[in-house]
């Protein structure tokens, strides 16, 4: 087998603990492998640096690069300058947008909007079970405006809401820019503004927390289904202890680890589908037993 | 009679909480020297803003000539030939010399380029005839204070004005540089160009003006033809009274020399500089600007690390390090640039006065206010501050109430060793003497006063002991029995070295 | 020479020695850290390198000469989106359809239009109303937000024109387009700050603004105009670089303005006006891009980056005022 | 007549008893405190919960925590500096505590945090008071620095208490005194403590001194480098305290807890009137500057604007609360910029 360079550019390490355990589960992957050296990258959410980045890695000559795109179109230019300079390139997380397809050897990733509409599943059933299913009335804490998980969750969420429980309202929507803090002050105003709130779905779980932590604050957490997404160690000890209803389970291991592979795969000349989905499992107080707790 | 170049009727302006002017009414003929007198805070500043478009008046006409004119902007004073020579520096410092003399009128060659040959030229023949001896092309934040002013005066030259106001261009200027400044006033003149003048030196006032009108507390007092009135008249309607302008006599017990310095120099900006000041006693520091005398006072207040000597105080060797060493020593320094060194412009007058003192008055952890007021009191009593109370910014303060402020600050600390560098730059002939008769005072009660001045009247009428500097070397010391006008005049100007007749 | 001018050099040298430096440090490291065999002082990666200073360098030129104005403007991070948005939306609006690919200078100028408007509300608020520039623009930060938020959602606004992206892409002479905007920038600038009335002006209504005042510069409008001139440039920036990508997320340009400013800074330019040079931000960009492209090629991981490049432009400081030390009989204040 | 007479006793200086500005005056010149009022009234009109006593204390106590960190910045920025670090300081402070407070318990991690996080202001305070480096890169460079100490320190990996429900550490965030929500308490104290020390102690007055002018505040003895340096301990004090309620509240974290605050912060100080120049601004001004900006983002949420609405919503109500603000000091609303 022949030894391989693969740089990789991220879009935000430190952003939150799901990137950085990313990160690093991409290292010791790699690391793990002898015939594998790795550029590791991080664009900082800033999609300019990480156009600077692609660059950079198709001027080294990198066998492969991987990309988990800060804006899903706006490398694709980038992404087809690697690809014309022979050098194969594999999304990561997040897909880029279809014009770009010709330009990629494969995505492996989560399907954010399978899970968005997952999560509206998760919340649906649990109103049935309640049944208050056609008298629900719900907010939404949305990720980080702009970004394509954010935008992709929030889509599934919605668009598959009215399918299954058709006489739950959304009351509104606020983004929580990823952010516990900011989330918890968002919940504080909903709270205050809305005097029935039965659920409350947040893009992902360190934002749910946050709206618990608020719920708690005003003492209504016992009357919230709360939802969530990528099922961080604090949403799984909040199911744990019963404030938590469900999420989505999502390792950034697997994620990393199956973006490497793929790649090294494409390398050697295998045949990878072009879309590498892997699962993403409900995951609830009902079924938690089945998973272990997140490391992130 | 001619017809006025510029005419002012029943101005009116007034600030929050003070009306600066009440009514004045003034006029200034073509081809004439004009002086415009009053106490620090009389409105002679402001009255000369609202001529120059930078105030509007509440109430009152501005003609020139015959003409009825209502100026928004100092563009349309410019716009109607009335140039401006401030009494603050109004300069660009990071621009050169040429660019600021035409500010605002640079000349063009298309696409907005500037022009800088014809600019260099218009501005070295302007430069000619102030005999200066810097080039059009030098930063001005690298000139003298002096030379800042010189620029500020040329600013006038670059047009064929209808009427100039000079707002005390010699505070800063040395003998030589005012004379240069007397002729060009004296061409204006010649050229049927209106002078105002504004000074509170009196000889000046008598040398090159032919009318005297005077302010006081805003309003307008009355205006005297100079070839027959005098410098008593003139002060008496000015201030309401005489004043005693004598050299002087006293002399108080001495006590033990309070500070002495020993061979001390710094670089090349002065070297081996040795004297001693006794309690009771006044030094007084004359020579050119630019022969070092500010360096050494800043040395002795713990700005500046000499490179070689000692500086003894009560018979000791002291190490400054900083302003608050000397401080601790006892040393204080009314600093020569009241904006730059000695106020925070934005604080009001109490806090500026009781600065250096704030830590040591406190009470507990809280500072002491009724203790600062009371100190502020006491000096704006003493030094005829005018302002309406202690919480006024110090900014709003007229340029000779800042500096009595300042003045005022260092008197508070009841120093060891006080030194004043240019202390009445500035200051109204009454204040003046009030100042002068401070700095005597706080000799006689023991302390050591070190004034350094560029005017000579003052050395000579508070001194006891006269230092005579030239380029950063003492070159003779005076007691003030043997001092002369001509012998001081030679020590200063490097000449001493010839014996005297 | 004349007085200052050799201090002046040598402040303004600062840079260009950290730069060399930086290049010294990174051809060496790279030796040992690096996985890849291209050499970093390549001279394709050093083309490079001017290329993506381009996006911050064209804001950060446009910066200087608002800073040396006397004023700051926070808000061209999101001028530069907004400008990207009508750049890329424009160029598919019904009423271009028949254009074909001459859609494309109508939607370059419609974009840097879009900027000279929001620099010219800036410059009109700082004018009209007196409130400090600094919080006119920090509002506007916000506001302009907003309004790109406001155009298309949460959503990317994207257009592929394959015309522009070769374009932008293309190589004349060597260097990239977006490097012949930079430098064209670099060189404008520095004709217009060192020789036009404008320039000096800026200089001193920067310097002293009472003084221009009393001088009879209009300070007001000529303050717009160089808001207007940032605005321009910040969309200047959006058009270079979007050409070439294509798709605008709405909150690209975040934090945009931070790094402008910390280039003009290491460049020499007072935060406090009336001094400075483009070519010394110029030099501020080379030496911030050159950071972070050499720590990517020797391998540094977040952590190291993010605390290196802070503890870097301290450093830039610090050896900046050694240089600029006037010796031992300097006032001590 | 009288007027006449009144003046001139003014302009002499009326020394026994000074003149006060009458207290309506007095109140037309603090024009951020109107823009509250009618912001206030505004948003009242406009939702019926906002006054709501619930509301109203919900929002003081999610504005603390941008509070007590903007009184520090108060003094930064009065002594004429800059601080855009303490976003980035506060992550510091929150990441650190959390891990502190399993591994040695929350007695010893309170001090242990504290004496961190003021060792990173005494860095910032050596090199911009000793060293004279320009506070904004200084700061800026910090920002990403402490960012990437933070990461470090975590492993990028989110902080949390391991038992939640079982510890004291939740008061500072989570706590009430007599009805009163503790971080509001400690937002209070701390803003009439250091109030007090900015409007009355020495200390304070030197600090408005070297921020208006430094050159004069060394002539005056004042030991400049010293004052710049204890305004970052302030700060960092400051900051350590929103890092504790902050901790305490969520008793766990993220690492970008503190980010972009740095800019809310100054916002919030400069709206209260204080200049970036130096020299000027108070505690109390920037506790109702603090105050707008947590009432506009309530009163903009309950009204249920977008957000992005709110973005144009905010910049225009920060830019008429100064223009008021700074209208009312000069007695006229056009500028006097020609
Ligand atoms: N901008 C201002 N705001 C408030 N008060 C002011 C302002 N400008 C001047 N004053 C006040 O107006 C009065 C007149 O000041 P002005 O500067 O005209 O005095 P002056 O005669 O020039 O004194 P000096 O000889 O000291 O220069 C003073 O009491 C001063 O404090
Ligand atoms: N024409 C000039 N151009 C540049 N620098 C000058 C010029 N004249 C003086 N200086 C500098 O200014 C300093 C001296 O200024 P200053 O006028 O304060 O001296 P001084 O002896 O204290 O005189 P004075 O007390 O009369 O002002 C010196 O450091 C000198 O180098
Ligand atoms: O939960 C999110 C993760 O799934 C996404 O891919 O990146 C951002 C994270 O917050
Ligand atoms: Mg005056
Ligand atoms: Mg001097």
């Amino acid at each position: 087998q022949d030894s391989f360079t693969i740089g990789i550019t991220q879009n935000n390490v430190g952003v939150d603990s799901y990137q950085t355990t990313y990160e690093q589960a991409f290292i010791d992957a790699a690391e793990a492998n002898d015939n594998v050296e790795t550029v590791v990258l991080d664009a900082g959410g800033d999609v300019a640096r990480q156009i600077a980045q692609m660059e950079d890695l198709i001027q080294q000559e990198v066998d492969a690069i991987i990309i988990w795109p800060t804006n899903g179109e706006a490398v694709i230019p980038a992404v087809r300058k690697a690809s014309q300079a022979g050098i194969p390139v594999i999304v990561t997380n997040s897909n880029i947008a279809e014009p770009g397809f010709d330009f990629v050897a494969s995505f492996s990733g989560p399907d954010n909007i399978t899970q968005g509409s997952r999560s509206a599943e998760i919340m649906c059933d649990r109103f049935k079970e309640q049944g208050i299913a056609d008298e629900a009335q719900i907010v939404q804490i949305s990720g980080q405006p702009g970004y394509t998980t954010a935008i992709e969750r929030a889509q599934g969420f919605e668009e598959r809401l009215p399918e299954v429980c058709p006489n739950v309202t959304l009351l509104e929507t606020q983004p929580g820019d990823w952010n516990r803090e900011k989330s918890q002050q968002v919940m504080e105003a909903f709270l205050v503004k809305y005097d029935d709130i039965d659920g409350v779905y947040s893009g992902d779980d360190n934002m749910g927390v946050g709206a618990l932590n608020a719920a708690k604050a005003a003492g209504r957490a016992g009357d919230i289904t709360f939802v969530g997404a990528t099922n961080f160690a604090v949403g799984y000890e909040a199911m744990e202890a019963g404030d938590y209803w469900g999420s989505i389970y999502q390792s950034p291991v697997d994620d990393a680890e199956a973006a490497l592979q793929t790649a090294l795969d494409v390398l050697n000349g295998e045949d990878v589908p072009f879309l590498n989905y892997f699962d993403t499992p409900k995951i609830t107080q009902e079924n938690m037993g089945e998973f272990s707790k997140p490391v992130f | 009679m001619t017809a006025a170049a510029l005419r002012l009727e029943n101005i009116v302006k007034t600030f929050p909480g003070v009306r600066a002017l009440d009514g004045v009414s003034f006029d200034v003929r073509p081809g004439e020297v004009h002086a415009l007198m009053g106490e620090n805070g009389a409105g002679k500043s402001t009255l000369m803003k609202v001529l120059g478009g930078i105030h509007q008046p509440n109430e009152g006409t501005i003609h020139v000539g015959e003409r009825p004119v209502v100026m928004q902007t100092p563009q349309d004073a410019k716009a109607l030939g009335i140039m401006f020579i401030h009494q603050e520096l109004s300069l660009a410092t990071e621009l050169s010399v040429a660019e600021n003399i035409y500010l605002g009128a640079l000349p063009t060659r298309g696409f907005g380029r500037v022009d800088r040959a014809r600019l260099h030229a218009d501005t070295q023949r302007i430069l000619d005839k102030l005999r200066v001896s810097f080039g059009p092309g030098t930063k001005v934040g690298d000139l003298s204070i002096a030379n800042q002013q010189m620029v500020e005066i040329a600013r006038a030259l670059t047009v064929d004005p209808v009427a100039v106001i000079f707002d005390e261009p010699t505070a800063s200027l040395t003998d030589a540089e005012k004379v240069v400044l007397f002729d060009v006033i004296a061409d204006l003149k010649a050229q049927g160009v209106g002078i105002i003048y504004i000074s509170h030196r009196m000889e000046e006032i008598f040398r090159i003006t032919d009318r005297i009108s005077v302010l006081r507390d805003g309003q307008y007092r009355g205006t005297l033809d100079t070839a027959e009135t005098d410098e008593d008249e003139v002060t008496q309607l000015m201030i309401g009274r005489a004043l005693d302008l004598s050299r002087n006599t006293s002399h108080h017990q001495l006590g033990d020399v309070a500070l002495e310095v020993q061979g001390l120099s710094c670089g090349r900006l002065y070297e081996d500089i040795s004297f001693a000041v006794r309690r009771g006693e006044v030094v007084g520091f004359y020579g050119l600007v630019g022969a070092g005398r500010t360096e050494i006072a800043e040395t002795l207040f713990g700005l500046r690390e000499p490179s070689k000597g000692r500086i003894l105080l009560d018979g000791s060797e002291v190490r400054l390090g900083s302003p608050a060493d000397a401080i601790a020593h006892g040393i204080s320094l009314v600093p020569e640039d009241r904006k730059g060194q000695g106020l925070v412009l934005g604080m009001n007058c109490r806090d500026n006065m009781t600065l250096p003192q704030v830590s040591d008055l406190a009470s507990g952890m809280l500072t002491a206010e009724g203790a600062e007021t009371d100190i502020f009191a006491r000096y704006h009593e003493s030094l005829d501050i005018r302002t309406p109370s202690w919480r006024q910014t110090v900014g709003n303060l007229s340029g000779g109430n800042q500096q009595k402020i300042v003045i005022g600050k260092w008197l508070a600390m009841k120093p060891k060793v006080l030194i004043v560098d240019e202390p009445t730059r500035g200051i109204d002939v009454g204040s003046k003497a009030e100042i002068h008769n401070l700095i005597r005072g706080l000799a006689a009660d023991g302390y050591a006063v070190i004034v350094i001045s560029s005017e000579m009247p003052e050395v000579l009428h508070v001194s006891d002991r006269i230092v005579a500097m030239f380029s950063g070397r003492i070159t003779r010391t005076f007691s003030s029995e043997e001092v002369t006008e001509d012998a001081l005049v030679q020590a200063i100007s490097g000449l001493s070295e010839k014996p005297a007749a | 020479m004349q007085p200052g001018s050799l201090s002046t050099f040598l402040k303004r040298g600062a840079i260009w020695a950290f730069i060399a430096v930086e290049l010294a440090f990174f051809s060496v490291a790279g030796q040992y850290l690096s996985v890849t065999d291209t050499a970093f002082l390549d001279l394709d990666n050093m083309l490079l390198l001017l290329k993506q200073s381009a996006p911050i360098g064209i804001i950060a030129l446009g910066m200087t000469v608002v800073m040396i104005n006397g004023n700051i403007d926070l808000s061209v991070g999101a001028t530069f989106a907004l400008a990207a948005i009508v750049l890329l939306d424009s160029m598919t609006w019904p009423i271009f359809a028949g254009l074909g690919d001459w859609v494309i200078p109508i939607s370059w100028a419609l974009a840097l239009a879009t900027g000279v408007v929001l620099g010219a509300i800036n410059g009109f608020i700082v004018w009209k109303t007196g409130v400090d520039a600094f919080i006119v623009t920090l509002g506007a930060m916000l506001g302009y937000r907003g309004l790109v938020f406001m155009y298309n959602g949460e959503q990317p606004t994207s257009h592929l024109n394959w015309t522009l992206i070769d374009f932008a892409e293309a190589q004349v002479l060597g260097l990239h387009t977006a490097t012949w905007f930079l430098l064209g920038t670099v060189l404008v600038l520095w004709l217009v700050m060192n020789f036009t009335v404008h320039g000096r002006n800026a200089y001193a209504i920067g310097d002293n603004r009472e003084a221009a005042v009393n001088a009879g510069i209009r300070v007001g409008p000529h303050m717009m105009i160089n808001f207007m001139l940032i605005g321009f440039l910040a969309a200047l920036s959006a058009v270079v670089f979007y050409s070439e990508s294509g798709s605008v997320n709405p909150n690209d340009g975040t934090l945009y303005e931070l790094w402008a400013i910390t280039a003009v800074v290491l460049g020499g330019t007072k935060l406090t006006g009336g001094s400075g040079s483009v070519v010394a931000t110029f030099g501020g960009v080379i030496a911030i891009q050159l950071l972070r492209k050499g720590l990517g090629y020797i391998g540094a991981d977040t952590e190291t980056v993010n605390l290196v490049i802070g503890l870097i432009l301290i450093a830039v400081l610090f050896l900046d005022r050694q240089l600029n030390v006037k010796g031992r009989q300097e006032l001590r204040t | 007549m009288a007027d006449t007479a009144s003046t001139t006793d003014a302009k002499r200086g009326g020394k026994d008893a000074p003149p006060r500005e009458p207290i309506l005056k007095l109140v037309a010149k603090q024009g951020i405190l109107i823009a509250f009022v009618l912001f206030m009234i505004g948003f009242a009109l406009a939702n019926s919960r906002f006054l709501d006593p619930e509301n109203i204390m919900g929002v003081i106590r999610s504005s603390a925590i941008l509070g007590v960190m903007a009184l520090g910045v108060t003094f930064v920025v009065i002594s004429g500096n800059l601080d855009l670090s303490v976003g980035s300081m506060m992550s510091f402070s929150t990441i650190v505590v959390l891990d502190l407070h399993d591994k040695i318990g929350p007695a010893l991690a309170i001090p242990a945090m504290f004496a961190l996080t003021l060792c990173l202001g005494a860095f910032i305070g050596f090199l911009v008071g000793y060293l004279k480096l320009n506070s904004l890169i200084v700061t800026l460079g910090m920002l990403s620095a402490i960012h990437g100490l933070t990461l470090t320190w975590s492993g990028g990996q989110n902080m949390d208490i391991a038992d939640k429900s079982g510890t004291w550490f939740s008061v500072f965030g989570q706590g009430e005194m007599l009805g009163i929500p503790v971080p509001i308490l400690l937002f209070a104290l701390l803003a009439a403590t250091l109030g007090v020390v900015l409007a009355r102690t020495p200390f304070g007055r030197k600090v408005y001194a070297v921020g208006g002018n430094g050159t004069a505040a060394t002539f005056s003895g004042i030991r400049r480098a010293r004052v710049v340096f204890l305004c970052y301990l302030v700060s960092a004090f400051c900051v350590a305290c929103a890092g504790l309620i902050q901790a305490s509240r969520s008793l766990g974290s993220q690492n970008t807890v503190g980010q972009g605050m740095e800019l809310e912060v100054l916002a919030a100080v400069i709206l209260g009137g204080a200049s970036l120049l130096g020299g000027s601004g108070a505690i109390y001004k920037t506790v109702i500057g603090v105050l707008i900006l947590g009432f506009i983002q309530n009163g903009l949420l309950l009204i249920g604007l977008q957000f992005y609405a709110q973005y144009v919503v905010t910049w225009i109500i920060i830019i008429l609360a100064v223009w008021l603000d700074i209208g009312a000091k000069r007695g006229r609303f056009l500028s006097p910029i020609a």
